[in-house]
């Protein structure tokens, strides 16, 4: 973890309110699929908090990472904004990604992934491939103007889209893909709206299931207690997990969603 | 950094800025960032006897120049304070502030009388101004008589010196310091956040599920300052300003309105780096305005037949 | 437009949309920007019996996201006001409310009295919150009593329904909220700005020659809401909302609160548009949020059983 | 009066901390000597109010004017920031200008600038000169580094100038040139530092005195009543001047300064 002000590479829109932005910095070298980042998006008071962004791709050798983020308020809007040659002040990486290691070589894992939850997949699915492991990936959107990254997990991944309005791929949600495509693997990873995560809890698509949680946030250190949850165990209770440093991955059934 | 030592009751500060309470947990994440040493103390987070939970997220709003929390005294409980979080601490050379916070009169009483004995706790801040949860906190602090008896009855089985923490969200801030100040304060520490709410735009829902939440961060700054300002002419006893401070000039304002010391809070998630930046920046600001040392600043707003010192020069 | 027309104790509004007190004087000079006959009304500066100059200068200082103003109720006089200032405004097709301000009881009477029979007056605002006058002003805003007693005297001598203007530097606005209420206000306005204080670096000494002053702008606009909501759900009245509102987005969340007309105070200054485009851009707004009229998002984040439209559609 | 994004052409620094921002838009139509226009330097919270900065010179002929400012606090901070193309959203021409009116043809004006009170007097210097008017300027400055425009002065007007340090010109206040020249004119114009006007309003260099006030501004406008003066013949009493509206330039024995 280290604060860097990292120089803009390119930011360009890839979808309807969707943009791709690729940054360089040393602290590349310590990232991880499904860590995030802690964005600046100004330098001054407005707006003033951090933006926490996960961690699209990561190529070290050319020390560069790309984030992928939705157009939605002023802080997205400002990001949005930023030209390549300038720089971006960042904190991180932040928190525990993706466990790689829980997926055993030749097996099969799904990747589900819903709207602006799909860009850390996609890190996750070329380090899995990379290890040997197959893919199959499900990406949700709104609709057809919202998809993104379809062909880039299409070029070594099985790869299906579901659109709630149906203007593109499958009509309805990812679980609608998977169940009535009947796909099940070793190993499901997760990323997006609270809705689905929990749909995927409550099924059993793969006997082990990883989901990336999302919370709004203070420090993104740990350190406030903003963004905390309760374990399953004791939903009521004084047990905690911080989607920040704890998380924002953990396993299905660790933590209250 | 010899223009930069402050000395209070209890404390020792080689340097007069710390984080503020609850926004630097207790110490162990910021110190992947930096050596935690460099600090004039730390105000860790608010202890209650037993561990809470707090409350329900979110807990935490953005607000033009500032933020809205209700974290709700999150705390993992007394006795695991005083035997994991402090003892990780005494590694560092570090006079810690303990902030004691409760539901009920024994509930301070409780967990003062053991913090205050914890070695390197050397002072208390007795937290009677969190607005976020439904019994003790703000009520102690909006009453004058009822801060006085608890300030009294904490002093009583304290092995430190006691601050403090007064909210802000008062008719008369004066008359509930110069009370706790009867009760045998050693110090105030002020202020702490103003009650606020967001609304949801979509939902029409308060963003916080709390509903409301304690407004930190830049926008309260001239709150804090005039709070200080009155407040600290009319008392004896020294203040450890907080409110919105982001830079080593933002310091220098809390110390003319009547500050002997400064802590810094929501900026630590802007900036992580912003204690260590403040205190490396300190004394070269202090030298452009023509001080020997920090204290020369204090109070200076309203104290009497004192030119500022360029003027002296 | 019809979607924006709202009407209130002695109020038909095209729309709810005016600019506060203080920050758009007698309307004179943004006349020179855009017809005033768009606005919904206009809440008209102070008025004391006799012209008053108010504070020394410097009278304003930027804060973050907010500024400090020490004006000092600076006032052409009642027979002024009376005879110039609202007649110049009767061209316009506006019910004005008048702000009455004073000293004391007497002061407020005399005004309310005499201005409440001009024409185009249509309701008054007691200015029972300025912070930055010696006398009168916040004293009678801080004192649930004196603010009941001081609405009941203005209330049986107006000829138009009485809006009691509330101070957000008390402990508990409801009980003040409740107080003017049992003394007959017609409607609360509120909130007027904080106290608080700015220090040159330099100088050390406040920006401000009043040396403390009212805070406005967004930076208080999560204290606003908080109040709004907390009063709108123990009064009968309603409540002209205000505080850091820039746009249409924040009209919305003001009614959500419990706001049933909105006031823009220091966002005049900062676009002199702001309210022109706060009101062209309002019904598009409502209808992207579902709601056939503005009147629908009163009290929305409190009210129970009312599914925002957008669900119900 | 109008509100206009005006959009940068020039943006440059032409002495220790001073700027020369050249911008073009429709209200230059409308713009005397003297005035001034009302800057928002960022679009939003930070800094929130706009500057009073006054106009250097107007160029009708290609609907551009020029500000001179003195990078200083955040806004202009901001403002020094500005690349040509981009648009600064401007709130003028505001208040009340120099009467070029009251000096006749043929006779000698004094103009007498401090500091950031320099840049007015440039465009007036030009309207009085092409009148045929004969204009001796007299500038002050801390030091050398700090001095600009001298040569844009002099290339139409006997131009003297005063350092506090003396590290240039003469040694000490345009009060002491004033003096020590014997300079005398039909009409003195000044603007700068409350002390220097004071100075200046209370000896007698010509006839006629006319000096532009600063004070701190809310709306710029006239409807706030943070800008106000008392009247020189009722210092005590309610009368009262705005800055803003009324002035900034103001007969001298009008108002209180
Ligand atoms: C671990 C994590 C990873 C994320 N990864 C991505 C990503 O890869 N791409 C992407 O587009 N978005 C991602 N988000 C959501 C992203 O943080 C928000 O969309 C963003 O903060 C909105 O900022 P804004 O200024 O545009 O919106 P505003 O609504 O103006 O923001 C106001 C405040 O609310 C917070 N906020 C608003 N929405 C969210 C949200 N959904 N989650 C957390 N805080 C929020 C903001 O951080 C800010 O503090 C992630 C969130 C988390 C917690
Ligand atoms: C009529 C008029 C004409 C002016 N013309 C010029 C000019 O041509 N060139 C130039 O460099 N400056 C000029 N000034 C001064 C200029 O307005 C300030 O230097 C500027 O506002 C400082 O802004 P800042 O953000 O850099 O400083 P900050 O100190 O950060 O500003 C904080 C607040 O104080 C106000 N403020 C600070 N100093 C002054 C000041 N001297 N006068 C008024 N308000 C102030 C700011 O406007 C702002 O609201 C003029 C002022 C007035 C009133
Ligand atoms: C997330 C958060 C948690 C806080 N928790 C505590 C706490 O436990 N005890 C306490 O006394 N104050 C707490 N505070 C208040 C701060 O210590 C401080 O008084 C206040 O935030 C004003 O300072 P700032 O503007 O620099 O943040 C908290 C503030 C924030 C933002
Ligand atoms: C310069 C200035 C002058 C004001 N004068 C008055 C006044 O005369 N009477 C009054 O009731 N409120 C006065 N106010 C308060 C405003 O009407 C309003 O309540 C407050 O500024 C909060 O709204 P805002 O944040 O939109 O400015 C004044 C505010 C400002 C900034
Ligand atoms: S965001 Fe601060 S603890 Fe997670
Ligand atoms: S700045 Fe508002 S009246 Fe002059």
């Amino acid at each position: 973890m280290k604060k860097e002000l990292c120089q803009v590479v390119s930011n360009q829109s890839i979808a309807d309110s969707i943009y791709e932005l690729t940054l360089s910095g040393s602290m590349v070298e310590e990232m991880k699929p499904g860590q995030f980042v802690h964005v600046k998006v100004s330098s001054g008071l407005d707006p003033m908090l951090r933006r926490p962004i996960s961690i699209a791709s990561i190529h070290k050798e050319k020390s560069e990472f790309t984030i992928i983020y939705r157009k939605q308020g002023r802080g997205t809007s400002l990001l949005a904004e930023k030209k390549p040659g300038e720089f971006v002040d960042i904190l991180g990486p932040l928190g525990n990604g993706f466990p790689v290691e829980e997926a055993s070589v030749g097996s099969t894992a799904i990747l589900v992934g819903g709207g602006i939850g799909v860009p850390p997949l996609y890190e996750l699915a070329k380090q899995l491939v990379k290890k040997g492991i197959k893919v199959i990936t499900i990406l949700g959107f709104q609709n057809e103007s919202a998809v993104f990254y379809e062909s880039k997990f299409a070029e070594f991944s099985e790869t299906y889209i579901a659109t709630v309005d149906g203007s593109y791929g499958t009509k309805g949600f990812v679980t609608d893909v998977l169940s009535t495509k009947n796909i099940g693997g070793d190993i499901l990873y997760s990323c997006g709206p609270t809705p689905m995560l929990r749909a995927i809890e409550a099924s059993s698509y793969a006997p082990k299931v990883y989901l990336s949680l999302e919370e709004r946030m203070g420090c993104g250190i740990g350190a406030c207690f903003a963004c905390v949850c309760h374990v399953k165990d004791d939903p009521d209770g004084h047990a905690y997990k911080k989607v920040c440093s704890d998380g924002p991955v953990f396993r299905a059934g660790e933590v209250a969603i | 950094m010899r223009s930069l030592s402050i000395e209070l009751p209890g404390l020792s500060l080689k340097n007069p800025i710390m984080p503020a309470s609850g926004c630097f947990g207790f110490g162990k994440e910021y110190s992947q960032l930096f050596d935690l040493n460099i600090l004039g103390s730390i105000m860790v987070k608010a202890t209650t006897p037993e561990p809470r939970f707090g409350n329900p997220t979110p807990r935490v709003a953005e607000t033009p120049g500032g933020m809205l929390n209700a974290i709700g005294l999150q705390n993992p409980g007394l006795e695991k304070v005083v035997t994991e979080e402090l003892p990780w601490l005494e590694k560092f050379n570090l006079p810690i502030i303990a902030n004691v916070a409760g539901s009920t009169e024994e509930d301070y009483v409780r967990v003062a009388e053991r913090i205050s004995k914890a070695p390197n706790v050397h002072a208390l801040e007795l937290n009677i101004s969190c607005p976020n949860v439904k019994t003790g906190g703000i009520a102690f602090g909006t009453d004058p008589e009822m801060a006085k008896d608890l300030t009294k009855k904490v002093k009583a089985v304290s092995d430190v010196p006691v601050y403090v923490k007064l909210s802000p969200n008062v008719t008369d801030i004066v008359k509930i310091a110069k009370a706790v100040e009867a009760g045998g304060a050693d110090g105030l520490t002020m202020i702490n956040t103003l009650v606020g709410m967001r609304i949801d735009l979509h939902s029409a829902q308060p963003i916080l599920s709390n509903r409301t939440g304690g407004l930190s961060g830049a926008a309260i700054k001239p709150v804090a300052l005039r709070m200080i300002y009155e407040v600290s002419q009319q008392v004896d006893i020294p203040i450890i300003g907080m409110g919105g401070i982001q830079s080593a000039e933002d310091v220098i304002e809390f110390f003319y309105a009547g500050a002997s010391a400064v802590a810094v809070g929501t900026q630590n998630f802007v900036d992580p780096f912003v204690c260590p930046t403040i205190i490396q920046e300190l004394p070269a600001l202090l030298e452009k305005l023509g001080y020997d040392h920090i204290s020369d600043c204090i109070g200076r707003s309203w104290k009497k037949n004192e030119q500022p010192a360029y003027h002296r020069a």
